[in-house]
């Protein structure tokens, strides 16, 4: 079979399968069009995977395949590159956005546009993680913007739809500038593929290529933008504590991820950007750590949650900067580049099922304050729920991002800090994870029983529970238990992706040692002290003072000029 | 030459202005609109100094002007559409909702609610 | 002539983000488009004249005036 | 506080500038490689005399599908905003304006002159659309600027309370939609695996079917945006609409 061919399909599968949701929804009765909506799935979401899964032998034994869109010279044409990253990104979006489909069958946003909106989001993250093209990459990310904005406000709330306006203004209005440096590389080079870019921006004169430099960097700071990288991160809690559950376990999950991957490919275009990777780490274990201190500052469960998304992201951001200033083709590179990808995965998992299980338990209680929630399990069984599955599943994901064995945040969190260890980096991020530890006492005590409620309610409802919620539970906590049980076998896989044989690690990175284990110990142990500290009187102010905190929409574009100041700095000086 | 660019350029800040500095959302939506066509004015006015002749292969004439950012751009003028329609529906419904148009007392009467 | 509309375009843009009426500044803005796909015939780019001047003057100033009927037209403090 | 604020603001501007600056400002001059290269081979390559075209629908094939994507999904969230924009209204700012055909005689400011004029501009505004949409390949214009007329005139007709035909009802509207936006997917897919063409192979002789596939993209993707965007400008002027 032609290689070539099957590289399209992430991309026109999921397409076709969203036009056929579409006709159907202005063809058929309602009755056809929940079929046409399965079908659209199994042949939009499933089918891709096996497709690229193919694709597996020819990426271990090529390393990339190249296409050109209608076999058109590559210095005009639109340049494809599939690479293992490629395969990584496309199976981990297919995968994790079924159990939040599952998840909204029942809980909103139901209708079929939604779903047909799902299905282009998965086109366009296939498309993003191929193309080798900054304008193409332009149109791809408005792409994925436009869905986000539209998925938050579906619901039409308030709250959520100044969220998604806030948000929309603040990045397409940086994708302009994102334009503007398309403009300055298109000018200085002639080209609008990378291998071209690079190619040419050897020949120029020192003074175009700083010009060249500011460009990139204008490209760079719009999609670090969609990372929610610290400064640039105000957007994000709003946008995903207001969302609709189902939309913010992909948000979260998913969506914010996929720019960094893309980033890889960015940095490649010219060695001078190394430069960016060493302050990116630091930045990123800075936003690791503030943004836990915030997370334990809110009493908004879904904001509490919407923070932890952007300090799990400056874990990521940290492995990720580290490995490109190593150089991703040498191993500890590449290894570090598998840990950022290996807990995205993990981070992916748990959080959607964290954003999925609280958002179960805020609907219950029909509140989203942590102090006054309580006793959520004898609300939810009113509700018709016989056997706490909700409650087991959030735990499933809180023992997860504490990091706790065997669960797969343990697993990705050890691989990314062992290969840290010596620098400042590494001590940082411990203790955000004792923050992280501390947070989720607080968040898991919604699930304390409460006696009051108890006593009301001794029969039984006979409301039946729905059942898509607790699919998509047990999807998520089966998975966030298997990745973790089988995460040796992962990281393996991983390996053989990334690493050509000859280079690969002689020996094996154990995951239960001494040393592990103890500091997993300590870490729980000091999230426990910080929880008490933070609930004493003294605490509680310095908490209070924290969420007092805000900022408007004029501050994220100071942010906005303040990054981009930043890091010329450190690409010139 | 010169006179031209530092037009676009101060159409472009004009724009930032409206964006960050008015506090009317519909202004702030027009600033990005402005953004949005200073860019476009600026890729089409360089790309044109390298010809006369527009880029139909109709007689002989070699010193054609560069279609491909004339292609980028059609692209680029339908995406800022896009957004300015869906921004400008939001608008309305934030309208609807609080019953101002300004941000801060936007952001102010949706915080009190909640 | 570019100098010119440049600097017309420069007064509209201006214009429009000063004018206390939201409706004269979005007739500002349909103009700057009128202006913008003038020039681009000018500057031999006559498929980004028509899109411009079917899309930035039919289209979104039809949905700015909707958006402002259903709003309000005074741009003021409240 | 205030000044603090303006301090923000002042500094933003003044670091955005310095980083536009060189760039808006940048004395290189301009690459001729592409343009070379497209005025000697574009139109064997595509087809179509009209640069710009081929690029658009040859060359860069996979932006234009992406560019409608952008289109399809702005409008969808537009729309879903329209139905329930009544929801949960304050009563303070309750406007009545519509332009459905029965509260037309109540709307003052309408006269007869709109309706005349626009029954009598509609259709040949719908031909030069049409036009715009055909002969994308040979002379400036394509699929999207056609559709945009396109959609201008539907509105010109609904506007017209004497002219009642199916092009301006909003269902039918919609399933023109569907079927053109699954017949998109289907030819990019077919251009893209088999660049070729299938009517590049018969060999006609006139220069309007010349471009072979560019004519039928720009048809569909003009149809496709003509449609979508006069649906959601009907139900702007207050038609009905049901989801």
């Amino acid at each position: 079979m032609n290689p070539d061919s099957l590289l399209l399909t992430p991309i026109f599968l999921p397409l076709l399968a969203a036009s056929i949701v579409l006709t159907s929804k202005s063809f058929l009765p309602v009755k056809a069009r929940r079929f046409s909506e399965y079908f659209g799935i199994l042949i939009g979401l499933l089918m891709p995977i096996i497709f690229v899964l193919l694709l597996y032998p020819y990426v271990i034994n090529q390393g990339s395949l190249f296409l050109v869109i209608g076999s058109y010279t590559p210095k005009i044409g639109i340049v494809y590159k599939f690479d293992s990253l490629s395969l990584v990104m496309i199976v981990l979006t297919n995968l994790l956005t079924l159990p939040a489909w599952i998840y909204s069958r029942t809980v909103g946003p139901s209708q079929s546009y939604f779903t047909a909106l799902i299905l282009i989001q998965s086109a366009t993250i296939a498309a993003i993680s191929m193309t080798n093209d900054i304008f193409n990459l332009f149109v791809c990310l408005e792409v994925m913007g436009l869905i986000a904005y539209v998925l938050i406000s579906s619901k039409q709330e308030k709250n959520a739809v100044f969220a998604a306006f806030n948000y929309m203004m603040y990045s397409s209005s940086s994708m302009v500038f994102f334009l503007l440096g398309s403009f300055g590389l298109y000018r200085l080079t002639g080209s609008l593929s990378y291998q071209e870019i690079t190619n040419a921006l050897l020949n120029l004169s020192s003074k175009e290529l700083n010009i060249a430099l500011i460009c990139l960097l204008l490209m760079i700071v719009p999609i670090l933008l969609r990372v929610a990288i610290m400064p640039l991160s105000n957007w994000l809690v709003g946008a995903h504590s207001k969302a609709p559950h189902a939309v913010s376990a992909l948000l979260s999950g998913i969506l914010i991820k996929i720019p960094l991957f893309v980033l890889v490919r960015v940095f490649s275009i010219s060695p001078i950007l190394k430069n960016l990777t060493f302050p990116l780490a630091y930045i990123g274990s800075a936003t690791a750590l503030i943004g836990v201190i915030f997370a334990l500052s809110q009493s908004d469960a879904k904001k509490l949650l919407a923070y932890h998304s952007i300090s799990q992201i400056g874990y990521i951001i940290t492995a990720w900067a580290m490995a490109l200033n190593v150089g991703i083709d040498t191993t500890p590179g590449a290894i570090l580049l598998i840990a950022a990808l290996f807990h995205t995965f993990s981070h992916a998992i748990f959080k959607g099922l964290l954003f999925l299980s609280i958002g179960t338990a805020t609907d219950a209680a029909e509140s989203r304050d942590v102090y006054k929630i309580r006793g959520v399990n004898s609300i939810l069984s009113q509700k018709g729920e016989r056997f706490p599955i909700t409650m087991i599943c959030f735990l499933v994901g809180a023992l997860s991002i504490m990091a706790i064995p065997p669960f797969n945040g343990f697993f990705s969190k050890t691989l990314l800090t062992y290969y840290l260890k010596p620098s400042i980096n590494y001590t940082i991020l411990s203790i955000a994870g004792v923050g992280t530890v501390a947070s989720f006492i607080k968040l898991s005590r919604i699930f304390l029983p409460n006696k009051q409620i108890k006593e009301q309610t001794k029969e039984f409802s006979k409301e039946k529970f729905p059942f898509s919620i607790h699919l998509s539970l047990i999807i998520l906590a089966l998975l966030a238990l298997l990745t973790g049980i089988f995460s040796q076998n992962i990281f393996e896989l991983l390996e053989n992706m990334f690493i050509s044989t000859s280079k690969r690690p002689i020996n094996k990175t154990i995951f239960f040692s001494q040393a592990n284990i103890i500091k997993t110990l300590y870490t729980v142990l000091g999230g426990v002290l910080l929880f008490v500290i933070a609930t004493s009187k003294v605490g509680s102010k310095v908490l209070h003072k924290l969420k007092g905190i805000k900022t408007d929409f004029t501050d994220q574009y100071f942010h906005f000029a303040i990054t981009i100041t930043l890091l010329s700095y450190f690409l010139f000086v | 030459m010169i006179i031209e660019r530092v037009l676009i350029f101060l159409i472009f800040i004009t724009g930032f202005i409206g964006l960050i500095g008015v506090k009317n959302i519909i202004k702030k939506i027009i600033g990005l609109s402005l953004l949005n066509s200073s860019i476009v004015l600026l890729f089409i006015l360089e790309a044109s100094r390298i010809g006369d002749h527009a880029p139909i292969l109709v007689g002989q004439e070699k010193n054609i002007v560069d279609p491909v950012p004339q292609a980028l751009m059609l692209t680029a003028i339908v995406i800022g559409v896009c957004v300015t329609s869906l921004s400008l529906a939001m608008a309305v419904r934030l309208y609807k909702t609080t019953g101002s148009l300004d941000i801060t007392i936007i952001k102010e009467r949706i915080e009190n609610e909640s | 002539m570019n100098i010119l509309l440049l600097s017309l375009i420069l007064c509209l843009s201006i214009f429009s983000l000063i004018a206390k009426d939201l409706l004269h500044a979005v007739i500002a803005l349909s103009a700057i488009s009128i202006l913008s796909a003038l020039l681009f015939t000018f500057l031999k780019a006559p498929d980004v004249a028509i899109t411009e001047a079917a899309v930035g003057t039919g289209v979104s100033t039809i949905i700015y005036v909707w958006a402002i009927r259903h709003t309000k037209r005074k741009d003021g403090d409240k | 506080m205030r000044k603090a604020k303006l301090l923000k603001v002042f500094l933003t501007i003044i670091i955005i500038t310095l980083a536009t600056f060189p760039i808006i400002m940048s004395n290189v001059s301009w690459p001729t490689f592409t343009r070379d290269y497209l005025f000697v081979n574009a139109l064997n390559e595509t087809g179509a005399s009209n640069t710009v075209s081929s690029i658009y629908l040859g060359y860069r094939l996979m932006d234009t599908l992406g560019e409608t994507l952008v289109l399809f999904v702005a409008i969808t969230g537009t729309m879903s905003i329209l139905l329930n924009l009544h929801k949960h209204e304050l009563e303070s700012v309750k406007t009545q304006s519509t332009l459905v055909p029965e509260k037309r005689v109540k709307n003052a400011l309408r006269t007869n002159l709109v309706e005349v004029v626009a029954s009598k501009l509609g259709p040949i505004i719908l031909l030069f659309g049409l036009y715009v949409m055909l002969f994308g390949h040979i002379s400036p214009g394509g699929g999207f600027q056609g559709g945009v007329i396109f959609a201008s005139a539907i509105v010109f007709l609904v506007l017209a309370t004497d002219v009642k035909t199916k092009i301006t009802n909003s269902h039918v509207l919609e399933r023109i939609e569907a079927i053109s936006f699954i017949s998109l997917i289907l030819i990019t897919t077919y251009v893209i695996f088999f660049p070729e063409g299938f009517f590049s192979t018969i060999d006609i002789g006139s220069s309007f079917l010349s471009a072979g596939i560019i004519i039928l993209l720009n048809i569909i993707i003009g149809i496709k945006v003509g449609t979508s965007i006069a649906v959601m400008i009907i139900a702007m002027m207050g038609g009905k609409h049901d989801n």
